[in-house]
C-alpha cells in the first residue's frame, strides 16, 4: 500500500506541509464525503478504479493528524473514521463465513460509487451553471406588450405563502393557551366598575394614575393594562356624561373628576 | 473592404448577420432603440439603418411589426391583432392574508365547512374572502357534512393543484415537514400574546411609550 | 366561406393567417404559453402546433428564435448574439455551491427527495437551500414518494428550463451518459433494506420514467 506517505513514522517536510493544508482547510468541506472525494483525487486514476482501502488509509492518516494538531473535527468525520477503520478490517481480514451482512467488498463498491455519483453531480452542475442562461445569454422580449382594454385581477399566492400561511395558523393553534394568559390584563369591565365606585368622590380634578388599583401600578405589563382599561372607562362613563375629563397638552397626564351635578 | 491591421477596418460583418443583430438588440429591449443606440452596440462598419431596412420589410405583414417610435425603433404587434391580446392584461395582486389563510386550512383540511375554518382561525372568516376563493375557482363546494344543519363543505379544485403546482392536496407538506423546513416559527415566550408580534407590520412602540413610566 | 350568424361556423382562418396570430401572441408574452393558451385565443377550428412548427422554421437562424419550454412555446433571442445584448443583463442572485448542486441533483434525479439530496452529497442539505429554490420558483414540490413516511419529493419547474435553455429535463447536458453509467440509479447501501419501493404502484424511476415514453 502507498498510502505509507501518511504514516507518522517519517513524514517529509512536504508531507507535513500537505497533512496541514488539507487540515486547516478543513472548514472548506462539506462534510467526509467532500473530503474523501479530494482525497481519491491524489490516486490520480478513474474514480471506478479507485483503490479504496488506500483511500480509507488515508482519511484515517487526515484524522489522526488532525487530532495530533488538536483540530476539532466534527463528529460526522469521526463516524466516517469509525466505519472505514471497519471496512479497511474487512477488506484485510479474510472473509469469515460465519458473519452476515456484506462484504468488505460490496461495502467498498458502495463507497466508490457514491464518490462517482457525487463527482458526477458537481460535474453536471458545473455545465449545467455554464449554459446559455436566460437574462445573461439570450433573453425574452423586454418589452412585453399587454394591450388590452379589458383588465382582469389575478390573484397571486405561491405555494411558499400558503406553507406559511398555515404553519403561522398552527403554531398559533398550539400555543393558544398562552395567547390567552389573562393574569396580567385588567379588564375593561372591572375598570368601569372600579372607577364607578371611586367617582362620587372625586369632585376635584384628580390624575388618571391615581385611579389604577393596587397591585397593578408596579410591573409595567400590568400597569399598561390596568392603564389602558382605566383610560377606556373614563371614556365609556364621560360619553355617559358622568365624569369629565381634562389634558392641559399632548402627552400631559390626563385628568378627570365627577361631573359637577350629576 | 481591406483587411487592414486597424480593428475598425475589417470587414464588417455581412448584412443578413448585422440584421439578425438588430433583431435581437430590439427584441430584447424595453425601449426603442434609435440607429445611434444599435451603432454603438455593433461592431465597427456595420450600417443599423440599412439593417433596419432590411428588417423592416422582412417584418410587412408579419404578425409583429418593425415600426418607428419617435426618433427610435421597436417592435409592436400587428394594429390589426390587437384583439388577440386583450386577454392579456392582467392586474396580479397578492392575496389577502385572510384569503391565504382561510385557502390553506381549505387545502390542509378538506373538506371543511365554514365553522371549522373559524374554529381554526380564530375569527370569522368574511363572506367576500369564500366569494373571492370562489370566484377565483380555487374552491368549490364540496358535500355536504351529515351533521345538523347539513353544513356545506369546501374543497379545492384542480385549478388551485394547477396553480400551486401540485399533484393533489395530499402533496401539501406536514406540520413535521414545515418545521423541518423552517417555516414554523419556534415558540413563543411564555406569557407573550402570540398574535400580536409577528403580524403586526406596524411597530406599536409609538402607543406603548405613551404608557412607560 | 358564408356569412353566418354561428361564428363557430366559420372556416378556420388559413394557415399564414394563424402563423401570425401565434407570432403576435408569442412576441406580447415574456412568459412561455402552451398550445392550449394559445387556442384559447384563436377562432375557432386553429391549429396552434402546426402554426408552430411553420413559425419555427421561419424564424431558424434569426436573430430571435421559437423555443420550446416545458409544454410552452417562447421567443427568445439567439444565444449567439448575447455579447450584444450586455445591456439587458439582469443580475442574478449569487448560488451557493451547495444550492447549485442541490439544483443539479434535484433536475438529474428527480423526483427526489430531501433525504436522498443528502444521502448523495453527504451533508444535511440547509432548510435556506430548498427555500432559495423554491423562492426563485425553479424546483416545485412533485408527487410524494410512496414509501414510510410518505416523504415529500422535489422536481424543477417550467421556471428552470425556460431559464437555463432547456426543451425539457431530457435535454440537461450528459444526462444520457450518467444514466447509462448507472450513477442515476437508486442504489441502497448494502446491507441496507431496499426501500419498499416495491409495494407502489408508481415506484420510482427517476429520471430513467422520462426515457420510456
Amino acid at each position: 500500500m502507498s498510502a505509507a506517505e501518511f504514516t507518522e513514522d517519517t513524514p517529509s517536510v512536504e508531507e507535513r506541509r500537505a497533512a496541514e493544508a488539507l487540515i486547516i482547510d478543513v472548514d472548506g468541506f462539506e462534510g467526509p464525503l467532500d473530503l474523501l472525494l479530494t482525497l481519491s483525487r491524489t490516486q490520480k486514476v478513474d474514480l471506478r478504479r479507485i483503490s479504496v482501502l488506500q483511500l480509507a488509509e488515508q482519511y484515517l492518516a487526515f484524522v489522526e493528524s488532525a487530532r495530533r494538531l488538536r483540530i476539532e473535527l466534527a463528529a460526522d468525520y469521526l463516524v466516517m473514521a469509525a466505519w472505514l477503520a471497519y471496512l479497511k478490517s474487512r477488506l484485510l481480514l479474510p472473509p469469515d463465513p460465519t458473519e452476515d451482512g456484506p462484504s468488505g467488498e460490496d461495502l467498498a463498491a458502495h463507497l466508490a460509487f457514491q464518490l462517482e455519483r457525487l463527482a458526477a453531480m458537481r460535474e453536471a452542475a458545473a455545465r449545467l451553471m455554464a449554459r446559455d442562461r436566460k437574462g445573461q445569454d439570450f433573453f425574452a422580449r423586454g418589452a412585453p406588450e399587454a394591450v388590452a382594454r379589458t383588465r382582469k385581477t389575478q390573484y397571486q399566492a405561491n405555494l411558499l405563502d400558503l406553507m406559511q400561511a398555515y404553519a403561522r395558523l398552527r403554531t398559533r393553534d398550539e400555543f393558544r393557551p398562552y395567547a390567552f394568559e389573562r393574569r396580567d390584563i385588567f379588564a375593561l369591565e372591572a375598570a368601569l366598575e372600579r372607577l364607578g365606585a371611586l367617582l362620587p368622590e372625586t369632585p376635584d380634578w384628580t390624575a388618571l394614575q391615581r385611579f389604577l388599583p393596587e397591585g397593578w401600578r408596579g410591573a409595567p405589563a400590568r400597569k399598561r393594562s390596568a392603564m389602558a382599561s382605566t383610560f377606556a372607562a373614563t371614556l365609556e362613563l364621560a360619553k355617559q356624561g358622568q365624569l369629565e375629563l381634562r389634558q392641559g397638552d399632548t402627552f400631559a397626564p390626563i385628568h378627570l373628576r365627577r361631573k359637577p351635578g350629576a | 473592404m481591406s483587411a487592414d491591421t486597424d480593428p475598425s477596418l475589417f470587414a464588417a460583418p455581412p448584412m443578413a448577420e448585422q440584421e439578425r443583430m438588430v433583431e435581437a438588440m430590439l427584441f430584447a429591449s424595453a425601449e426603442p432603440l434609435r440607429v445611434s443606440d444599435l451603432a454603438a452596440r455593433m461592431p465597427h462598419g456595420c450600417d443599423p439603418a440599412e439593417a433596419l431596412m432590411h428588417l423592416r420589410s422582412r417584418y410587412a405583414g408579419r404578425g409583429v411589426h418593425l415600426v418607428r417610435v419617435g426618433d427610435g425603433w421597436a417592435m409592436r404587434t400587428a394594429p390589426d391583432l390587437g384583439w388577440l391580446l386583450q386577454a392579456e392584461r392582467v392586474e396580479t395582486r397578492k392575496l389577502s392574508r385572510a384569503a391565504i389563510e382561510t385557502l390553506a386550512i381549505i387545502a390542509y383540511h378538506q373538506p371543511v365547512t365554514r365553522a371549522e375554518i373559524e374554529e381554526i382561525r380564530g375569527v370569522a372568516v368574511s363572506r367576500g374572502t369564500i366569494d373571492q376563493l370562489l370566484d377565483m375557482e380555487w374552491i368549490r363546494l364540496g358535500r355536504r357534512r351529515m351533521t345538523p344543519g347539513r353544513p356545506v363543505t369546501f374543497v379545492v379544485t384542480e385549478g388551485f393543484l394547477d396553480h400551486f403546482g401540485l399533484e393533489s392536496a395530499r402533496d401539501l407538506p406536514g406540520l413535521a415537514e414545515l418545521r423541518a423546513a423552517g417555516l414554523l416559527d419556534s415558540r413563543p415566550r411564555p406569557g407573550q400574546v402570540a398574535e400580536s408580534d409577528e403580524e403586526d407590520e406596524s411597530p406599536r412602540r409609538g402607543q406603548s411609550e405613551l404608557f412607560e413610566d
